[in-house]
């Protein structure tokens, strides 16, 4: 600073000292220093947030990526019309098959093997030869070569999930069986390949652990989401403008907009709650239908994109709904055709925000049956998709995450990799909608 | 004071249909009462010019002529004002179809964030104006020459609006409000940023559009007003003091305040 | 929209036998694979009991028998045929981390006087004293007192307090001297079973995958685990005895390791030719080949019963609770 | 006629109304569109809400009101053969009903049978259940004639049903369209009526949202005027333990979230205020590009995730410094799960709610404001400081608020960081609970319905509730105390 | 010409130390090419005008001197400025020192959404010019007497700044820009709102001014510029046609199109 601009009563140009513009002034060096001071807060604070997302990203993969590849067996297996007939005529039809199969291994691998302990390596596949079967009976007598996945304890010995003295405290595996899955590793019959099945793949019970998937649910999930993106974002952005465009600025819009950002608060529970008792018992839609998820995630998701599409119009200038209406725009014209383009990007940022949350959310679902041992198959349409039992991505995780074979672990991991996949698949669109949408005016 | 006369031979003194009346007018801002008790006349095919000091109240009364003030909350306004001699308060007016009617060119440019042919064929389209883009084409070709603007901008229609100078935003703001062709147009000070030339085009357009129009201008220049206007209203701290053929009021004003305001002039 | 397929809720414990069978019996019938909702047993128990018809479930799983009160809920909302399905036998175990304090042998009265909100001292009532296992049984390693127990909100919970904390109480001598001091029996044996809030005991009301994970964070957390879960999990887990006996289905199906209970579904006669498949199910869940051993129930972790005949011949002849 | 082909006929009506309107409003003009009052289009859309909206309305209603209506005829019928029948074996049998008649109408639909075979069928005489069978069609029991006679009567009325309803629907949108294309004139108000339709409709999407709030207070009032019945109010509200069983005090509950929530914005909001003003002021376009939408992620991971890390990694991590023999030599903490474990994850969680939106408003700031700063000598934070914040402070005090609500309605990461103990400590590096974990657990609790200890969820949800109202009406207050809006 | 005489005598011919020197500055907006090699040298104690027709560039290289272009992303800028014989376009050259030093009155008024308190002593208290409250209220009531605002506004001084009317906002700006004392004032239509007793007004801050400072003003008055300035350049299309002594460039232009310029005038 100059002389002059400290003191304002001095005058005259002798008074004035002129400060050269190439060395920094006390006080300007002072601020400066505060400057880079508030910058680097920014900068740490974007780095914290990053950090902290590579941590998490890096734990997830580590703990998520053994999911996508299995390790499988490759049998040759002969199935006779007579054993066909035999296996279909029992009350436990696949367990059938999986002796055909383990007696066929177990002879092929040598007189002196346990057909128990092959039993044990490599689970119980029954269902898909059942399934291969009943779908080509002409194969029936022929030499089909399968590749099926193993146990999931050896699926778990082979990718380090679990050691050798572990399994020789439980039941599940002798340390004889591992040493013979370790020649079948040697011998080429057990080798590892992409998990294509986990990502097709269906719930499945503890029996068969390897053959979960996360498929269906993905399925399920997409569903709700659409429930929740078609309703939510209209309803949400249409109430917003009501709110801060139309509605009479009185005690009752107060009221409104107070309860608004309260249902923000509300947790998602009570979201659930509310939807088991309005929309499954008062107007009886179906229990675990991704469209009752849908719903109920609509209510809860509404709130936060009605506060950040609130935000963004109230931020938009009013010089530029002067404008319109002053060339004869009605009110609503001048919203729908001026303000809401430019109040885009925070409509876009709540509608990212608030369906992140609503597709990692497992609360609500619980209370409407959408977790637990859900859904087998696929929905052979949109109205099968939106009825039908079905669970969601999160419910999937959370229901894995509280298995007890450790291959379940994993999998609930590898489910978080899907569903963050998922996420940015979904808000791709809106992200770069927004990109296009930003603007200083 | 030679300045005033050769506009002064144009003036009809015929009594022209008035347009829009105002009785009684107070409008309140909250607590500050900004315009007190307005009585004024409009004529149709005249141009009335708004004069007197900054913070007067001009622009506040010019917002109540085509409901604007009805944008912000804490305006009040009271008293009614007939246009055609309907009351534009009254609850059966659609201060839509009003505003169709009043244009209004703001004090401060407000282009939309958009392109140039954009903000001015906004009015057209949404009052239908055009059945096709070429006469849409044509509208907006046609208001930019008359806002004076279709030289400096005929080469980027597609530049956004906000990336003018602040005469040009000018301009292409008065260009928008003719583009819709209101039966009475506001100007609020149309030509506080634009040079001479530009500024003789603005009144040459002023005096056009006063053939089929009523046009209301605000400005602070008197030569400017002497020039355009017919009529001249002078505003006092929310007071309207004297209102007047132009020619009267420059030359013969009846109140004191008028005179001073009129001869303490520099320009 | 008409349901074609069973829904089931209930006992987090039953779950995953419960899930098992679900899935069989979608791969070998032909008809849909039910719908295994979880939630704790009361909860199943209680929309079980919330009336008849296609809104509400058809089977509900329980760690634990069914209540007199949840029986009369039941019939004033009209489910007044309830048929009764012992599946088999679950034990409950007491583990630590794998790399912790040598945690290898229990007493049921160690817990009690571990965990007890109040113990008797020298004839009085004080708030429980103990902070390390060695200040509770010297052969115990000197380790902080950290346990994890489930929340009341579980089925478990319940044979936790009744075979654990009231048979320590008794051992212990405790209860004679809460009677002494002049409780009668029932208030002496809530204060057995009551459980100190001080932090040393964590109600936890998640899974047993929780439990897991707080026992990995905390070397010296010891926790109470369904036995599948521990085999599943011995590579982190190891597990102690319990009153000198070692956990194994062995020993739960011969009765001589104390801290088993049966487990349980219930299903609702009256939709039993409504839904489809109810009595299927059933029928399948207690087929020899599945529940019986060797099966895969047995393989994931369950005691089968020894009584499974009966079982079958209840479901094949619809016998209600009320008719046995 | 099934919804769907109502749906194609009232929209080929609607859009034929569409058409035709603007026609007629444009020759009413002698074809000049200015001597119109309104758009063209806005005639065109007056004729078609006026086909769709009354339409679609009525089918709504309708298709509600007519499973209802039929049942109650159907079930006069299985009421008179078993008078003594219970509401839940009315509702069996109704179902049984059900199945059969659609299975019956598939059977008629596929040819396999005729409307007179299904309308002369007997129960006694036809094996009705193997003959659907054979069809493809499972019925779980053996039909009786009763049944099969509601079966009958149900096919009948609702098919009968369904004609009419489509007759009305059809009838409803030509209607609505003649109605709106006879008014259509070149004076006629379209654009008005247009819009105020679809000011109707916004009003109608704001309704959706205070329909929440109601249904949430009337789901949760019942139960907890019922648990404080069952329970004295004095020890619920100022009752200082809580054990979830006996003992239902709700102070520890409250100060656990209130600690919890408060940590959590300690790091949420001046992390993500920062990062706001980072990425909107200072950022280069490809940060900006990159950094927004990855911050962004963090609200979308799952919370176990959260919750894990938090038991995992950052509890073990905060005791190695502030447990005993820790980094600091300070023995505050005793276990990985603790208020701090809980905070510090749930707030960068937390992160993006407030930098996002914040980002966006700042970014709304006109650029004017930020040039009148510059101009006067101002560095670009005190520009931010000074002008830009106080300028967006409505929409980030509304970011900060959408970013405690989630902190209060958080529970893995609480459940799985903070503990399940509850308890009234100062002491931030000790276990305690919240409020929302406490109804997720009471609710999914073993206590049966009946009982304080479920109730008492019902309860907290309910205090909850009105202490946050309470807290936005104060922010709500702040802001418009503060608030100060540009131009 | 007769308004001419008047300040003609008031010029003093002898050559002032050179305060700010451009040396061929080109300005782009992305593609469009806004100032062509521009030289000038500006003064110190003398107030110059930029006049020219409207979207020539004159805020555009009046921005160029306190480098708020920078703040403009598609901007460009080429050549040089010193001031004081220091290149501002420099990299050592902190542009927040050299904004304090040079100060700004935008061409559209920009009040922060503050009081009007609080747009005044903005400046002053970043800068640390006062020690207490008494004398940063010395300072605000002065600078808003100097922009001739304070009568207007000394009962509500915490009222909005954005509530003021056009012309007040833009005194508002003129008050807050001379608060903090800068040594350069470049003024962008200071008086484009103001009626003619204000604009007299600040016609006379900005003679005060020119005792101790150097003053840059943007006009479209040719009769404000020839008021006020001792120096005048003509823009034209991105060029600076001609610089010179105020009464040269009115009086006797060398460049036809400045004598077009000054003869198409009207007022
Ligand atoms: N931000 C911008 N982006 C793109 N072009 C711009 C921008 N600002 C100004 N221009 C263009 O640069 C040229 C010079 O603009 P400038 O604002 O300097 O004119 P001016 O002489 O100040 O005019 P006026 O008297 O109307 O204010 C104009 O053609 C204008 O359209
Ligand atoms: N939005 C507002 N809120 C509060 N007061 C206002 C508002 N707008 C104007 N005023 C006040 O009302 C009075 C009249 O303002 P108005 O804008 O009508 O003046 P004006 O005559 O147009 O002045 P100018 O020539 O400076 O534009 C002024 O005192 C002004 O401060
Ligand atoms: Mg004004
Ligand atoms: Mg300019
Ligand atoms: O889920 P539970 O079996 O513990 O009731």
């Amino acid at each position: 600073m100059t002389d002059a601009t400290n003191n304002p009563g001095a005058s005259g140009p002798t008074a004035r000292k002129h400060t050269s513009l190439l060395t920094i002034d006390v006080n300007t060096r002072k601020r400066n220093r505060a400057e880079a001071r508030f910058r680097s807060y920014g900068i740490a604070a974007i780095a914290i947030g990053l950090s902290f997302l590579v941590m998490l990203v890096w734990s997830i993969l580590s703990s998520g990526l053994p999911a996508f590849t299995r390790t499988v067996v490759e049998i040759e297996l002969t199935v006779t019309q007579e054993e066909y007939a035999a296996a279909e005529d029992q009350l436990f039809k696949t367990r059938a098959y999986q002796d055909l199969l383990v007696g066929s291994l177990a002879a092929e691998l040598g007189e002196d093997v346990d057909p128990e302990s092959v039993e044990r390596i490599i689970g119980s596949p029954g269902a898909m030869l059942r399934n291969y079967y009943t779908a080509n009976e002409d194969q029936l007598g022929e030499a089909v070569t399968f590749k099926l996945p193993t146990s999931s304890r050896t699926d778990g010995y082979f990718k380090g999930r679990i050691t050798r003295e572990g399994q020789e405290r439980s039941t599940f595996l002798t340390p004889e069986d591992l040493d013979l899955a370790d020649e079948m590793k040697e011998n080429g019959i057990i080798t590892s390949e992409f998990n294509w099945q986990f990502l097709t793949g269906t719930e499945a019970s503890d029996d068969n652990p390897v053959a979960a998937g996360i498929g269906a649910s993905v399925v399920g999930s997409f569903y709700m989401m659409a429930v929740v993106l078609i309703l939510s974002l209209p309803i949400g952005v249409a109430a917003s403008i009501y709110l801060e465009e139309f509605a009479p600025k009185n005690r009752f819009t107060d009221i409104i907009e107070v309860n608004i950002s309260n249902l923000a608060a509300v947790p998602s529970i009570v979201f659930g709650i509310l939807g088991l008792a309005f929309f499954i018992q008062f107007a009886g839609l179906p229990r675990s239908a991704p469209l009752v998820g849908g719903l109920v995630l609509t209510l809860m998701t509404l709130p936060t994109i009605i506060i950040s599409t609130r935000a963004a119009l109230r931020a938009v200038p009013p010089s530029i709904r002067a404008a319109a209406l002053g060339v004869g725009a009605s009110k609503m014209q001048s919203v729908f055709h001026h303000v809401l383009p430019l109040a885009m990007p925070g409509i876009l940022t709540g509608t990212i925000i608030g369906l992140a949350q609503a597709l990692g959310e497992t609360a609500p679902l619980l209370l409407i049956g959408m977790v637990g041992f859900v859904a087998l198959k696929y929905p052979d349409g949109v109205a099968e998709g939106l009825l039908d039992s079905n669970s969601a991505m999160p419910a999937q995780i959370y229901t894995w995450a509280s298995r007890a074979d450790q291959i379940f672990y994993e999998k609930a991991w590898g489910g978080i990799i899907v569903l963050l996949v998922f996420l940015l698949t979904m808000n791709i669109v809106a992200i770069v909608l927004r990109r296009r949408f930003e603007r200083r005016w | 004071m030679d300045m005033y006369d050769a506009p002064h031979t144009e003036r009809d003194v015929e009594q022209k249909e008035v347009k829009i009346s105002a009785r009684g007018v107070q409008v309140y801002y909250g607590e500050t009462h900004a315009i007190k008790d307005v009585d004024v006349d409009i004529e149709d095919n005249t141009v009335t010019a708004f004069i007197g000091p900054s913070g007067c109240g001009k622009s506040t009364f010019l917002r109540c002529l085509n409901r604007m003030n009805d944008t912000i909350d804490i305006a009040r306004i009271e008293g009614e004002i007939l246009i055609d001699g309907e009351n534009i308060y009254d609850k059966r007016v659609d201060p839509v179809q009003l505003r169709a009617k009043v244009g209004m060119v703001f004090q401060k440019a407000n282009p939309f964030p958009k392109s140039i042919y954009d903000n001015v064929a906004y009015g057209p389209k949404i009052h239908g104006m055009a059945k096709n883009k070429a006469e849409l084409d044509e509208i907006v070709e046609k208001a930019l020459r008359r806002g004076a603007l279709w030289d400096e901008v005929k080469d980027r229609l597609d530049a956004s609006g906000t990336g003018l100078s602040g005469g040009q935003q000018q301009r292409l703001c008065i260009a928008r409000a003719v583009a819709t062709e209101p039966e009475v147009l506001l100007m609020d000070e149309p030509c506080s940023a634009l040079d001479p030339i530009a500024t003789a085009q603005v009144e040459e357009l002023i005096d056009e559009l006063k053939a089929n129009y009523s046009v209301v201008i605000v400005t602070h220049s008197m030569q400017q007003a002497a020039r355009v206007s017919q009529k001249t209203a002078f505003f006092h701290l929310g007071n309207l003091v004297e209102f007047d053929e132009t020619g009267t009021i420059f030359t013969n004003p009846r109140d004191k305040r008028t005179e001073s305001y009129i001869t303490g002039r520099i320009g | 929209q008409d349901r074609d397929n069973v829904q089931i809720a209930g006992s987090s414990t039953v779950l995953p036998y419960a899930s098992i069978v679900a899935e069989l019996f979608g791969e070998n019938t032909d008809f849909p694979t039910p719908v295994v909702e979880s939630g704790g047993s009361s909860t199943g128990l209680a929309r079980f009991c919330e009336g008849v018809g296609e809104g509400t479930i058809d089977i509900a799983n329980a760690s634990r028998p069914i209540r007199d009160s949840e029986v009369e809920t039941c019939a004033n909302n009209g489910v007044d045929e309830i048929i009764e399905v012992r599946i088999g036998y679950d034990g409950i175990v007491f583990a630590s981390q794998i790399d912790g304090p040598e945690f290898t042998a229990f007493e049921p009265s160690d817990w009690f006087q571990a965990i007890a909100a109040e113990l008797p001292v020298d004839g009085e009532i004080v708030e429980n004293p103990n902070t390390t296992w060695a200040d509770v049984n010297g052969d115990l390693p000197d380790a902080e007192i950290l346990t994890f127990i489930p929340g009341t909100r579980h089925g478990t919970r319940e044979v936790f307090e009744e075979n654990v904390l009231l048979q320590g109480c008794e051992d212990s001598g405790a209860m004679e001297a809460f009677v002494e001091s002049g409780m009668d029996e029932d208030a002496a044996e809530e204060a057995c079973m009551t459980v100190r809030t001080d932090g040393v005991s964590v109600d936890i009301d998640g899974d047993y995958t929780e439990t897991l994970a707080r026992i990995q964070s905390n070397p010296n957390g010891v926790g109470v685990f369904g036995l599948a879960f521990y085999e599943n999990n011995t590579d982190s887990l190891k597990v102690a005895t319990m009153g000198g006996v070692a956990p194994s289905t062995e020993t739960i199906a011969s009765g001589e390791y104390p801290v088993s209970r049966p487990l349980f579904f219930y299903i609702k006669k009256a939709h039993i030719g409504v839904i489809p498949g109810v009595k299927e199910y059933a029928q399948f869940f207690m087929a020899d080949e599945i529940a019986g051993p060797g099966g895969p129930l047995a393989n994931y972790g369950l005691v089968p019963d020894p009584e499974l005949a009966d079982t079958q011949s209840l479901i094949e002849n619809e016998t209600t609770m009320s008719e046995m | 006629m099934s919804p769907f082909w109502i749906l194609i006929v009232i929209g080929v009506v609607a859009v034929l109304g569409y058409v035709g309107a603007r026609r007629r409003a444009m020759s009413s003009a002698s074809g000049n569109i200015r001597n119109l009052h309104s758009l063209p289009n806005f005639y065109g859309m007056n004729a078609l809400l006026a086909g769709l909206v009354p339409a679609l309305l009525l089918l709504a209603v309708w298709s509600a009101v007519q499973p209802i209506v039929i049942k109650q005829s159907v079930q006069s019928i299985i009421l008179d053969a078993n008078p003594d029948f219970g509401s839940g074996q009315l509702s069996l049998v109704m179902t049984q009903v059900q199945r059969l008649a659609e299975g019956l109408s598939n059977a008629i639909g596929a040819g396999d049978l005729t409307r007179e075979q299904v309308f002369d069928m007997r129960a006694d005489l036809t094996d009705v259940r193997g003959r659907l069978a054979d069809l493809g069609v499972a019925l779980s029991g053996d039909v009786t004639q009763t049944e099969l006679q509601a079966a009958q009567r149900y096919m009948g009325i609702s098919a009968w049903g369904d004609t009419l309803r489509a007759f009305a629907v059809i009838a409803a949108s030509l209607l609505g369209t003649a109605i709106a294309f006879v008014k259509t004139d070149k004076d006629y108000r379209a654009r008005n009526a247009v819009e105020f339709m679809t000011r109707m409709m916004l009003l109608t999407a704001a309704c959706i949202a205070i329909l929440t709030t109601v249904g949430i207070v009337l789901s949760l009032v019942f139960n907890t005027v019922e648990f404080l019945r069952l329970y004295p109010a004095w020890d619920f509200f100022f009752g200082t333990r809580w054990n979830g069983t006996s003992q239902l005090g709700l102070l520890p509950l409250l100060w656990g979230t209130l600690y919890i929530s408060i940590i959590a914005l300690i790091v949420a909001v001046p992390i993500g205020l920062f990062a706001a003003i980072y990425l909107s002021e200072y950022a280069s376009k490809p940060v900006r590009a990159f950094a927004k939408p990855a911050l962004e992620v963090l609200a979308g991971i799952p919370t176990i995730v959260y919750g894990l890390f938090a038991l995992l990694t950052v509890g073990p991590f905060l005791l190695d410094v502030f447990g005993d023999g820790g980094a600091l030599g300070v023995d505050w903490m005793s276990g990985a799960t603790a208020v701090m474990t809980a905070g510090l994850v749930m707030g960068i969680m937390l992160v993006p709610f407030v930098s996002s939106l914040s980002d966006d408003i700042i970014n709304a700031v006109p650029q004017a404001m930020r040039d009148g700063s510059y101009g006067l000598g101002a560095t670009q934070s005190e520009t931010i400081r000074q002008v830009i914040l106080p300028a967006a402070l409505p929409g980030i005090v509304g970011a900060i608020l959408l970013a405690a609500s989630r902190a209060i309605g958080e529970t893995m990461i609480v459940v799985l960081g903070a503990g399940a103990a509850a308890r009234l400590s100062m002491n931030p590096f000790e276990a305690m609970t919240t409020v929302t974990t406490r109804i997720v657990s009471q609710l999914t609790g073993d206590a049966d319905f009946t009982s304080p200890e479920a109730l008492v969820a019902f309860a907290l949800g309910m205090t909850l509730f009105v202490i946050t109202l309470g807290l936005n009406v104060f922010a709500l207050y702040i802001v418009r105390k503060y608030r100060e809006q540009y131009e």
